[in-house]
C-alpha cells in the first residue's frame, strides 16, 4: 500500500461524494421550485434547498432528519468523518505504525551490538533479596502472555493485508484474520482486568520521589558508566509503569466502545476510538519492545526477579541501591543455600518445610 | 463496458419505503438488516425530501480500501461485491463507509458482529451465478437474469433510477430539462402564488 | 429444555431469518424462498446470515446442490392493498410463490409499488395467519374441524333467527372480497332475509357515494389515475396519496413535471403529499366546505367560472352563489384559519389551469356533514367546467383494492347490487336475474314492519338495514329504541377489521354482549381479542385473494381479473367456498347456487361473474364477461399509458377493464367509460351525458341538458332516461330483436335483462339513462346547499351558534342518531386538542395483515401521535414519551409522541392500522398461538368518538377533542 | 482430507478411547481391592461420605487465607468452563445434532445468549491462566506439579482457545482445530489428573467414610 496509491484513492473518492452531490444540486436547481425563483418575484424568493444540500453533506442539518429504518446512524446521510477515518488508517497508522515499530526494533538491535549486556560490575553475589510475590509475578506474567497475544492478533489485524496476505493468500489469511479478530476481542477485557489489578497493586511503589530526576539526567545509567540512585523502582521502571497504565487504560476504554457495536454508540465514535486505539497501542508496543529487551537480553540478573521473586543483592544495589540499603538495615537476605532450599533444588526437611519464609506464597 | 449506479431523484422520492420492502423481498433480508433505507429531511416542514440510500458501489470504495482482509472486488459492471468467504466482519467497513450501506446481524448485547451484509445491486457474490448457495448468502443475482435491482423496478415513482450511469444521466437529464421548460412555458409555479400574492398583492 | 420435531425445525429456522418468531406450522405450504430452497438439499451456507450454533450443518462449506427447479410460471395479477389496482406478476415455482417481478407493462403501475405491494409476496409465507378453524372454549383457543365450525355457527344462527328474527344477525362484508364474493355475500343476505348487511364503504366513501351520485348520477371516481396525466392543476383536498395511493402519485407528477401542473394540498396536516406540492392549505379539522365556498368566492367574485357550461349543464347554481357570498375571505379566515392571499392563489391556480382534476379521500369524506363535503367539491368542479373532459373530474381514490366493487355490487344496508335500492322493484328484478319466486325471497324475510310512509307500513325487505358503523347501537340501544324487532345477537365479521370503526371501548362491550361472534378472516384480527369472551367465539381462516381468483374493480371503475397464484395456505379456503358451505347448513344453497356451478363445495367463479353481468345494467356492469375480463388482463400491455385505450392488438378499442359502465350485452362489445360525463366522445365510445335521475323538471325549472349532448347524439338536447315507452314514442322500438322486445316490454333501461333498450338508445348516440343537469343543490338532503356545520366535539365554541349541527333523529337507519344533544355540552376546556387520524404507507386498513409482514412490520415497530411542538411543551412530553390520549367519551389510549410541525398547534394525529393493545393493556397473549401480528399498537380508534353523517351514517374520525398528558 | 479424518474416524476413535478409558478407570477404582477396615464403627461411612462430598466444595479454615488466589481462580475456571461445555448454543445444537436425536425427535435445552457466553469464557480464561502461573511461579506448587499437572492445563486452555477463535462460526478450518485439539483433549484425558472431573466424587467419597466411621468429621 503506497503512499502514492493511498492519496490516489482518498482524492478519487471525494470526487466520487461530490458528484453525487453535484447532481442533486443540478436538480435543485432546475426544478420549477426553483427556476420560479428566478421568476419575476427571484428577489423575494431564495432557494433553500442548496444549502439544504449542502448541510447533507456536511452532516450538518438544521431540520429533522427521520428514517423509517430504525438502526445505528440510519438517519445519517453521509458522514464525512469517514473519509478522514479511512485516510487516517490507510496513510498514517499503517505507514507510520510499521516504520515506528521497525526503527524502535532496529535501535534496539544496534544498541545490543554496541552496548552489549549490562553486566553487573561486581558480578552477581549469590546472596538473594525477596522482590516480588507471587501474586504480584502471576499479575505480571498474566498481563505479560495477555498482552502478546493482543499485540500479535492485532498487528495481523492492522498489517495483515500489505504483509501477510501475499504470503499466505486471501483464503488462508482471512482465517488467521478471523481468529485474531475473535482472540482479539477476547481476551481484550481479560488485559483490561488485569491492567486494572496492576494499577492497584504497584501504584504506591510508583509515584515519582525525588531522586528520580537525577536518574533522568543520567539516562538511567545507559550514558557513561556512571552509578545511579533508584528506590523499589527505578524513574525509568516508574515510567515504563506509568505508559503501561495510561496507553492501556486508553486501549481499553476504546477498545470496549469497539468491540460492543450495539450500545448504540455512532460511526463517529467508533471511528474516534479506533484512532486512540491505534496510536495508543503502536506507542506500548514499541515500547514494550525496550523493556522486553532490558529485562531479559537487556541487564543481568534482572529476569530473576519475575521468575523467582527474589534477586541477587548485588544487582539491587547497583540499580536500587536506596531499596538494598533498606534491605540491609532490614536484614532481610537471604543466604544462598536457604535460598537453593527454597527453590527446592535441594531436598527440603521438616523444619525448612515449615520455614517462615513460606509465608511467601501470601 | 457498463458502470452501474443508482440514483435517487429527490422531487420525487416521497419516502413510501417500497424500495425497502422490495429489497426484503428480493433477498429476503432478516429483520433488523436493511441494505436499503429510506432518509427524510427536513422531516414534517416546507422543503421536505426524501432520497433512498444504498451501497453507492463507489467507483474507488473506501469499504474496499479498509477491509483488512481485502474481500471486496468490483465487477465488470462496475458493482461492488464482497466475498463473504472471505469476509471476518470486523466493521471497517462500517466505518469507512459514508454513506453507512455495510450491515451487520446483531443478537442482544456483546454482539459478534456476524459477516457484513450489505446492497449487491441485485448482483449476487462471487459464487455461481443464481447457485442455491449465493442466494443463500447475497440474495438474488437479477444482474445475471439481465434484470436490474428490484427496488428500482418497484420504486411508486420512479424516483429511484439504477443502471448504467450515463443512460440514468439521460433519464434524469431528459427529465430536468423537461420541468425546466415546462416552467418556462407556464411561467411561475403557484410554490410562491401566496408569497407573491401577499407582497405584490392580488392581480384583479 | 425443549422436545421438538426435526421437521419443524426447517420452519423455525426460517422464522428466525425473519424474526425470532415462535411460528409453529401444519403445513408445507407455507415456507419461505430460504427454506424452499434449503428444503432441496441445501445446507445452511458457511456464511449463512443466521448465526446458528455450529453443529456439522452450520459449520461444514455449504453443499449447496442446484435447486432442480420445477419451470419456474409466472402469474398476472392484482396487489390486494389499495384501491390503484397495480399489476403484480407473481413467480411460481413447484407451487411455492418464489418470487415478484414488476409488472413494467401494466398500465396503472408500470411496474411500480409502495411499500404493502413490493412486499406482497410474504402472503405466500403467512407465517402469522390464521392456520385453521378456531373457537374460543371458556377462554382456551381450540382447533375444530371445518364441519364442526359451519355445524355449530349455523346452528346458533337459525336459533337467533327462530327466537329473534333474521335481522338479529349481522352480515358484515369486506371490500377484500373480490367481486364475486362480494356479489355472493350480498345475495347471502338476502337469502337469509336481512339487510343487515354493510362493508367498510360506508366508513369509507359511503358520503362521496351519496353525494357524487345524487350531483350528476353515478357515485364514483370519474376519471382515472392515467387520466390526470392531462391535468393542467390538481387539488387534492383531505387526501394523501403519498402515503395511501404512493402509485397515484407517478401520474400526479407526471402532470406536475410535464404539464406544470399546481399541485394543490388542502389538509389539516402537512401529509408527504404537501411536501411534494406547489402550494399547500392548512385548515382546521372539519372545515372542508368553507374552505371550498372560500376558493369559489373568489371565483365568482373574478368571474372565472365558466358559465356557459353552467348554463347547459348544471342545475341550481345560483342557490350555490347565495350561499358562498356569505363565505367573505374574513368569514373563512376566522373559520379555517386560512389568510385570504393562500385561498385566493389556490382559486386562481385552479382557474387559470384548466382543465383540473379535484382529488379527495376520507380526510373529506368522514366527517358528520360528509355528504355537503363531497357535494361541495363536486359544485367546484361544476362551477370551473371541469366536469366530463380529460384531465378534470372529480377523481376520488377509494381505499380498498375492491371497495368500488363491493359497493357497485352492494354489499350495503341500503340497495341491492347495482344501487337498485330496497324498493319492491329492485328485488323483483333481482329475484328475475337469480330466477327466484318474489315472493319466496320475501317470505324469507322478518314479517313485520319497522317504519311507516305516510302511515303505511313498509315491509321489512323494503327498509335500509343498520349500516355497519353502528352495529355497536345495534347491539347495546335499549330494545325499544331499535326500529327492529330484536337487537342484533350475533356478528359475522367477514374480512372487517373492527379497529377501523370509532368507539372501541363501546365496541368491546358490544362485543361481549354478543351471543355469537364468527370471524372470518386469514388472520385473527382484533375482533378475535378485544373482548373479554370467554366462548361463542368462532375464527375461520379464509384465503387470501391470492388463494383464489375473480374480477375486482379498481378506484377508476375498471375490473382487472385477478388470477390464483398459489393454492389456499394451511387449512384456509376461499371466501366463496365458506359462504356455500354457510348455505347448505342454512337450507338456502339450493336457491343460492340455482344457476351456479359448484364442484367440491366450491362455486364456479366465473358463473358468478355471469349472473352478475346480467344483473347490474344500472352501472354497466353486464358487459364484463369473464372472457373480455381475462382477454384484458392477458393482454394489458397493450393499452395506453395515458387514455387506457388499446389500439389494435386482442383488445382492440376498449378501455383498459371495461371501466363500468360497459353498456349492454357482452356482445355489444362496448369499450367502457374511461371518463365519465364526457361529452366530446359518443357513448358507444365511451362518451356520456349526466344522468337523468331526478325528474324532468322541478318547480317548473328544466332539469334535462340544454343544448348540450354527447358526440354523434341523434338527439340534440336533454332527454329523460330510456323506457320502452321513450323508445315507442321515439319510434326505435322496432330496432329490437323479437326476444328482446319480449323481455324489453314494460322494462326500462334498468330492469330490461335483454340489453335492448341499451343497445338502440346508445345506437343513436344516447345515454341509456338520459342527458340532464347536475344538481348543485340536492333538495332531497338535509342540506340541500351544502353548508358548513360544526362537528359535534368542537374546540371553537364561538362557531356553534352560527354554524350549529343536526337535531338529534328519532330513528334514522333504525337507530337513534345523536347529533345537538352531544355538540351543546362543551368539552373544549377539558380536552383542549383537536384529534384527527389518517394512514401510513406500510399499514393499511386494520393492518392485521400488514402488521403481520415482518418486511412491513419491521419500519413502523410503534404507535405514535403527532404533536405540534407548543403542545408538547405545554405538556411537557418529549420526542418518544408514552403519553395518554384521552378523549370526551371516557376512552383513552397510550401511545408515543412524536414531536413535528407537520400538525398545527392544538391539533393531533394518529394514525389508525395499529389494535393489539387496549388502552395500554397488551392483548398480545389473548392470541391464537403463532398468530399473533409482529406489531401491536393501540387503535386510535378506541379513542375515536360519536358522529354519523346526516345521510349515510358515515363515522367522524377526522375531527374529535382529545386531551393528552404525559404517563 | 485431514477434514474428513478429523470429522470421521478421529473422532469416534477419541470418543472410544475416552468412554472406555473413563469406565477402565472408574471401575478399577471402585471394585479395586482394598484393605477391610478393621476399626469399631463410631459413626455412619455412608452419611460421612456424602457429608465430604459437599463439605469438601469449601476450602479448609485454616488454610483460606493462604490459598485465596487458588479458590477463587479455580472456582472462576471450573464454573466458567461448565458453562461453556453445556450451554454454549453451538455445543448444545452439536450435542442434541450428534447424541440426543432418534427417528424424527430431537432433545435440546435452551443454550445461554451470546452475552453470557462471552462472559462465562473470560471467566474461564482469567481463571485457568491464573491457576497455571500459580503452578508455575509459586515454588511450592511447582515442585509437586508433575508434567501431567502442565500438560493438562495447556491442553485445557488449547482446546478453550481454540473454541474462542472459531466464534465467528464460519471457517471450518478454525472448526477442525477446535475439535482436533479436543479429541486429544479426549484421549488424554482418562489417562491423567484430568479425571478428577470424575473421581473427585468417589475419592470424597472413600476419606469421608472413612473419617465417618472413626466419627471424625471432616
Amino acid at each position: 500500500m503506497s503512499n502514492r496509491f493511498m492519496s490516489k484513492h482518498s482524492q478519487k473518492f471525494t470526487c466520487q461524494i461530490y458528484f453525487f452531490l453535484y447532481l442533486i444540486f443540478f436538480l435543485c436547481l432546475l426544478s420549477p421550485l426553483n427556476v420560479s425563483a428566478s421568476g419575476p418575484a427571484a428577489s423575494k424568493i431564495n432557494n433553500p434547498s442548496n444549502d439544504l444540500w449542502i448541510s447533507v453533506r456536511h452532516n450538518t442539518e438544521s431540520g429533522k432528519v427521520t428514517s423509517q429504518v430504525k438502526s445505528v446512524d440510519s438517519t445519517v446521510l453521509i458522514n464525512p468523518q469517514a473519509d478522514r477515518w479511512t485516510r487516517f488508517r490507510m496513510t498514517q497508522l499503517i505507514n507510520y505504525g510499521l516504520f515506528i515499530l521497525s526503527v524502535v526494533a532496529v535501535v534496539i538491535m544496534l544498541f545490543y551490538l554496541f552496548r552489549g549486556r549490562i553486566k553487573l560490575e561486581e558480578g552477581l553475589s549469590g546472596i538473594m533479596v525477596h522482590r516480588f510475590t507471587d501474586y504480584e509475578r502471576i499479575l505480571h506474567w498474566m498481563l505479560a502472555i495477555v498482552f502478546i497475544f493482543l499485540a500479535g492478533t492485532g498487528l495481523i489485524l492492522l498489517f495483515g493485508r500489505p504483509l501477510l496476505i501475499p504470503v499466505l493468500g486471501h483464503e488462508f489469511f482471512s482465517v488467521l484474520a478471523s481468529a485474531s479478530k475473535e482472540g482479539h476481542n477476547l481476551f481484550g477485557p481479560i488485559f483490561f482486568v488485569s491492567l486494572l489489578l496492576m494499577l492497584f497493586r504497584f501504584v504506591r511503589r510508583n509515584i515519582y520521589a525525588k531522586g528520580d530526576l537525577t536518574w533522568l539526567l543520567k539516562g538511567g545509567g545507559l550514558i557513561g558508566k556512571s552509578h545511579v540512585t533508584g528506590g523499589f523502582f527505578n524513574m525509568g521502571e516508574k515510567t515504563w509503569y506509568w505508559i503501561v497504565i495510561l496507553t492501556g487504560l486508553a486501549i481499553s476504554v476504546s477498545g470496549l466502545v469497539l468491540v460492543l457495536p450495539n450500545f448504540g454508540q455512532g460511526r463517529v465514535i467508533m471511528e474516534l476510538s479506533h484512532v486512540v486505539h491505534g496510536i495508543a497501542a503502536i506507542i506500548l508496543v514499541s515500547v514494550s519492545f525496550g523493556h522486553i529487551y532490558l529485562a531479559t537480553k537487556g541487564t543481568e540478573g534482572t529476569l530473576e526477579s519475575m521468575k523467582t521473586g527474589y534477586v541477587d543483592i548485588k544487582w539491587a544495589e547497583e540499580h536500587h541501591d536506596r531499596w538494598a540499603k533498606e534491605c540491609h538495615d532490614n536484614d532481610r537476605l537471604i543466604s544462598a543455600e536457604d535460598y537453593a532450599k527454597l527453590q527446592g533444588r535441594v531436598v527440603l526437611d521438616q523444619n525448612v518445610s515449615a520455614s517462615p519464609l513460606m509465608e511467601e506464597t501470601k | 463496458m457498463a458502470r452501474m449506479k443508482f440514483y435517487c431523484d429527490a422531487e420525487r422520492c416521497i419516502e413510501c419505503n417500497a424500495c425497502v420492502t422490495a429489497c426484503k423481498n428480493e433477498n429476503e433480508v432478516p429483520w433488523g438488516v436493511n441494505r436499503r433505507r429510506v432518509v427524510t429531511i427536513n422531516d414534517g416542514v416546507p422543503g421536505e425530501r426524501s432520497l433512498s440510500v444504498a451501497c453507492m458501489h463507489c467507483s474507488d470504495a473506501p469499504c474496499a480500501t479498509v477491509c483488512p482482509v481485502d474481500c471486496f472486488y468490483t465487477t465488470d459492471d462496475g458493482v461492488v461485491l464482497h466475498d463473504k468467504d472471505i469476509c471476518i466482519g470486523c466493521g471497517y467497513c462500517f466505518y469507512a463507509c459514508p454513506f453507512g450501506a455495510p450491515q451487520f446481524p446483531e443478537d442482544g448485547a456483546f454482539a459478534s458482529r456476524g459477516k457484513m451484509d450489505k446492497c449487491t445491486f441485485c448482483a449476487g457474490g462471487p459464487e455461481e451465478d443464481n447457485s442455491a448457495d449465493e442466494y443463500q448468502k447475497y440474495g438474488s443475482n437479477r444482474l445475471a437474469e439481465g434484470k436490474l435491482p428490484l427496488c428500482a423496478e418497484m420504486c411508486s415513482t420512479k424516483s429511484l433510477l439504477a443502471g448504467d450511469a450515463n443512460v440514468v444521466a439521460d433519464i434524469f437529464r431528459k427529465r430536468v430539462v423537461k420541468r425546466g421548460a415546462s416552467v418556462l412555458n407556464k411561467g411561475v409555479s403557484y410554490q410562491n402564488a401566496s408569497l407573491r400574492a401577499s407582497s405584490v398583492g392580488k392581480d384583479k | 429444555m425443549k422436545l421438538r420435531k426435526v421437521s419443524e425445525q426447517v420452519v423455525v429456522e426460517d422464522a428466525q431469518t425473519s424474526l425470532e418468531s415462535n411460528a409453529t406450522t401444519s403445513s408445507g405450504n407455507a415456507v419461505s424462498r430460504r427454506t424452499f430452497l434449503r428444503n432441496s438439499g441445501v445446507m445452511a451456507g458457511g456464511a449463512s446470515i443466521v448465526s446458528a450454533g455450529f453443529g456439522l450443518g452450520m459449520m461444514k462449506k455449504a453443499e449447496a446442490k442446484e435447486v432442480e427447479k420445477g419451470a419456474t410460471t409466472q402469474v398476472r395479477t392484482i396487489c390486494s392493498h389499495c384501491s390503484v389496482g397495480c399489476g403484480i406478476m407473481a413467480e411460481v415455482q413447484n407451487g411455492v410463490w418464489t418470487g415478484q417481478e414488476p409488472a413494467f407493462d401494466h398500465p396503472f403501475n408500470k411496474g411500480g409499488h409502495c411499500a404493502k405491494g413490493a412486499a406482497i409476496r410474504e402472503h405466500g409465507h403467512g407465517e402469522r395467519r390464521l392456520k385453521y378453524p378456531t373457537k374460543l372454549v371458556n377462554g382456551k383457543w381450540k382447533k375444530v374441524s371445518w364441519e364442526q365450525a359451519i355445524n355449530e355457527i349455523g346452528d346458533k344462527m337459525l336459533e337467533i333467527r327462530q327466537q329473534s328474527g333474521p335481522d338479529s344477525v349481522y352480515f358484515l362484508g369486506s371490500a377484500k372480497h373480490n367481486n364475486e364474493q362480494a356479489y355472493l355475500f350480498r345475495k347471502f343476505a338476502a337469502m337469509w332475509g336481512t339487510n343487515n348487511v354493510d362493508h367498510q364503504a360506508r366508513i369509507c366513501h359511503s358520503t362521496t357515494v351519496a353525494g357524487v351520485a345524487n350531483t350528476w348520477g353515478y357515485g364514483a371516481m370519474t376519471n382515472s389515475f392515467n387520466d390526470i396525466h392531462n391535468s393542467q392543476a390538481v387539488l387534492l383536498i383531505g387526501s394523501n396519496p403519498a402515503e395511501a395511493h404512493p402509485v397515484a402519485l407517478q401520474h400526479i407528477m407526471k402532470a406536475k413535471e410535464e404539464n406544470n401542473a399546481p399541485v394543490i394540498v388542502i389538509d389539516p396536516r402537512f401529509t408527504r403529499t404537501a411536501a411534494h406540492a406547489d402550494h399547500y392549505l392548512k385548515i382546521r379539522p372539519g372545515t372542508d366546505v368553507p374552505i371550498v365556498w372560500g376558493m369559489l368566492w373568489h371565483i365568482f367574485e373574478n368571474k372565472w367560472e365558466d358559465k356557459e357550461f353552467i348554463n347547459q349543464r348544471v342545475y341550481g347554481m345560483n342557490d350555490i352563489r347565495k350561499e358562498v357570498a356569505k363565505w367573505t375571505p374574513e368569514e373563512v379566515e376566522k373559520v379555517t384559519g386560512v389568510p385570504e392571499n393562500q385561498v385566493y392563489a389556490a382559486a386562481k391556480a385552479m382557474a387559470n389551469h384548466r382543465p383540473g382534476t379535484f382529488i379527495w379521500c376520507m380526510g373529506g369524506t368522514q366527517h358528520t356533514v360528509g355528504n355537503n363535503n363531497t357535494r361541495a367539491y363536486c359544485v367546484f368542479q361544476l362551477a370551473l367546467g371541469n366536469m366530463g373532459v380529460a384531465g378534470g373530474g372529480t377523481n376520488i381514490f377509494r381505499g380498498h383494492d375492491n371497495v368500488q366493487g363491493a359497493t357497485d355490487l352492494g354489499v350495503l344496508a341500503n340497495t341491492l347490487p347495482g344501487y337498485y335500492g330496497l324498493s319492491s322493484g329492485a328485488w323483483k328484478h333481482w329475484s328475475g336475474v337469480w330466477d327466484l319466486d318474489y315472493e319466496w325471497v320475501k317470505g324469507q324475510f322478518d314479517g313485520g314492519s319497522y317504519e311507516k310512509k305516510k302511515d303505511k307500513d313498509i315491509h321489512v325487505m323494503n327498509t335500509k338495514g343498520i349500516p355497519v358503523s353502528r352495529w355497536i347501537d345495534g347491539v347495546l340501544e335499549e330494545k325499544g329504541n331499535i326500529a327492529q324487532k330484536d337487537n342484533v345477537r350475533g356478528m359475522i365479521f367477514w374480512g372487517h377489521a373492527p379497529n377501523s370503526q370509532t368507539r372501541g371501548k363501546e365496541m368491546k362491550k358490544a362485543m361481549e354482549q354478543l351471543d355469537m361472534l364468527v370471524v372470518v378472516d386469514p388472520y385473527p384480527t382484533v375482533s378475535a381479542v378485544m373482548h373479554d369472551r370467554t366462548d361463542g367465539v368462532y375464527l375461520l381462516p379464509a384465503a387470501t385473494q391470492f388463494e383464489t381468483y375473480g374480477s375486482i374493480t379498481a378506484s377508476n371503475r375498471s375490473i382487472q381479473w385477478r388470477d390464483r397464484v398459489i393454492e389456499p395456505l394451511f387449512e384456509s379456503s376461499p371466501d366463496h367456498t365458506i359462504m356455500y358451505k354457510l348455505a347448505k347448513k342454512l337450507n338456502i344453497s339450493e336457491q343460492m347456487f340455482k344457476n351456479i356451478k359448484v364442484e367440491n363445495d366450491e362455486p364456479l367463479i366465473e358463473d358468478i361473474t355471469r349472473e352478475l353481468n346480467n344483473g347490474l345494467w344500472t352501472i354497466g356492469y353486464t358487459g364484463q364477461s369473464p372472457e373480455r375480463l381475462k382477454k384484458h388482463q392477458k393482454n394489458w400491455g397493450q393499452f395506453d399509458y395515458t387514455t387506457l385505450k388499446a389500439e389494435g392488438g386482442a383488445c382492440d378499442g376498449d378501455y383498459y377493464g371495461m371501466p363500468w359502465p360497459c353498456w349492454g350485452t357482452a356482445e355489444m362489445n362496448h369499450p367502457g367509460t374511461p371518463n365519465l360525463y364526457d361529452t366530446s366522445k359518443s357513448v358507444a365510445d365511451g362518451g356520456l351525458t349526466f344522468r337523468a335521475r331526478f325528474g324532468v323538471e322541478r318547480d317548473g325549472v328544466n332539469l334535462l341538458a340544454e343544448n348540450s349532448y354527447s358526440k354523434e347524439s341523434e338527439i340534440k338536447d336533454g332527454y329523460p332516461e330510456f323506457s320502452e315507452k321513450l323508445l315507442k314514442k321515439l319510434g326505435w322500438w322496432d330496432e329490437l330483436t323479437a326476444e328482446e322486445k319480449q323481455l324489453a316490454e314494460g322494462k326500462n333501461w334498468k330492469t330490461d335483462r335483454s340489453g335492448g333498450i341499451q343497445r338502440v338508445a346508445i345506437k343513436h348516440g344516447c345515454s341509456p339513462f338520459g342527458n340532464a343537469k347536475a344538481r348543485a343543490m340536492v333538495w332531497t338532503f338535509p342540506d340541500p346547499v351544502p353548508i358548513h356545520r360544526e362537528p359535534l366535539y368542537t374546540s371553537r365554541r364561538d362557531l356553534v351558534e352560527k354554524y350549529p349541527t343536526y337535531e338529534d333523529r328519532k330513528s334514522f337507519w333504525r337507530l337513534p342518531t345523536r347529533y345537538e344533544s352531544i355538540q351543546a355540552k362543551d368539552y373544549s376546556k377539558d380536552f383542549p386538542i383537536i384529534l384527527t387520524s389518517g394512514r401510513l404507507v406500510e399499514y393499511e386498513g386494520g393492518g392485521d395483515e400488514t402488521r403481520s409482514n415482518p418486511w412491513l412490520a419491521e419500519l413502523q415497530p410503534d404507535m405514535f401521535i403527532e404533536i405540534h411542538p407548543r403542545d408538547a411543551n405545554n405538556a411537557n412530553i418529549k420526542e418518544d414519551d408514552d403519553v395518554w390520549v384521552a378523549t370526551p367519551e371516557g376512552a383513552r389510549v397510550k401511545v408515543k409522541a412524536m414531536i413535528t410541525r407537520r400538525v398545527e398547534a392544538g391539533v393531533a394525529f394518529m394514525p389508525y392500522h395499529f389494535g393489539g393493545v387496549f388502552e395500554g393493556k397488551d392483548l398480545r397473549s389473548k392470541y391464537p398461538a403463532g398468530s399473533d401480528p409482529y406489531v401491536l399498537g393501540e387503535a386510535c380508534n378506541t379513542a375515536m368518538t360519536y358522529g354519523y353523517d346526516s345521510v349515510t351514517q358515515m363515522q367522524e374520525t377526522k375531527c374529535s377533542l382529545c386531551r393528552i398528558s404525559k404517563v | 482430507m485431514i477434514a474428513d479424518f478429523i470429522d470421521g474416524p478421529f473422532w469416534y476413535f477419541s470418543l472410544t478411547v475416552f468412554t472406555i478409558g473413563i469406565i477402565w478407570k472408574l471401575v478399577t477404582i471402585v471394585f479395586g481391592k482394598r484393605k477391610a477396615d478393621l476399626s469399631v464403627a463410631r459413626g455412619s461411612g455412608i452419611s460421612g461420605a456424602i457429608k465430604t462430598i459437599f463439605s469438601r466444595f469449601k476450602a479448609d479454615k485454616g488454610m483460606t487465607p493462604h490459598i485465596r488466589l487458588q479458590v477463587v481462580a479455580g472456582y472462576m475456571f471450573h464454573l466458567g468452563l461448565f458453562a461453556l461445555l453445556f450451554f454454549a448454543a453451538p455445543h448444545v445444537l452439536f450435542l442434541e445434532e450428534n447424541f440426543f436425536s432418534f427417528e424424527g425427535m430431537s432433545f435440546s435445552w435452551t443454550p445461554m445468549p451470546h452475552w453470557a457466553f462471552i462472559i462465562a469464557s473470560e471467566f474461564a480464561f482469567l481463571g485457568l491462566l491464573m491457576l497455571w502461573l500459580h503452578r508455575v511461579l509459586n515454588p511450592v506448587s511447582r515442585l509437586i506439579s508433575t508434567a501431567d499437572d502442565h500438560i493438562a492445563s495447556i491442553l485445557t486452555f488449547v482446546v478453550m482457545l481454540t473454541g474462542c477463535l472459531a466464534l465467528l462460526e464460519s471457517f471450518n478450518e478454525l472448526r477442525l482445530l477446535h475439535r482436533f485439539s479436543v479429541e486429544l483433549f479426549l484421549i488424554y484425558f482418562p489417562f491423567s489428573r484430568l479425571m478428577h472431573a470424575f473421581t473427585f466424587i468417589p475419592s470424597r467419597a472413600f476419606t469421608g467414610a472413612w473419617f465417618g466411621r472413626r466419627g471424625i468429621s471432616s
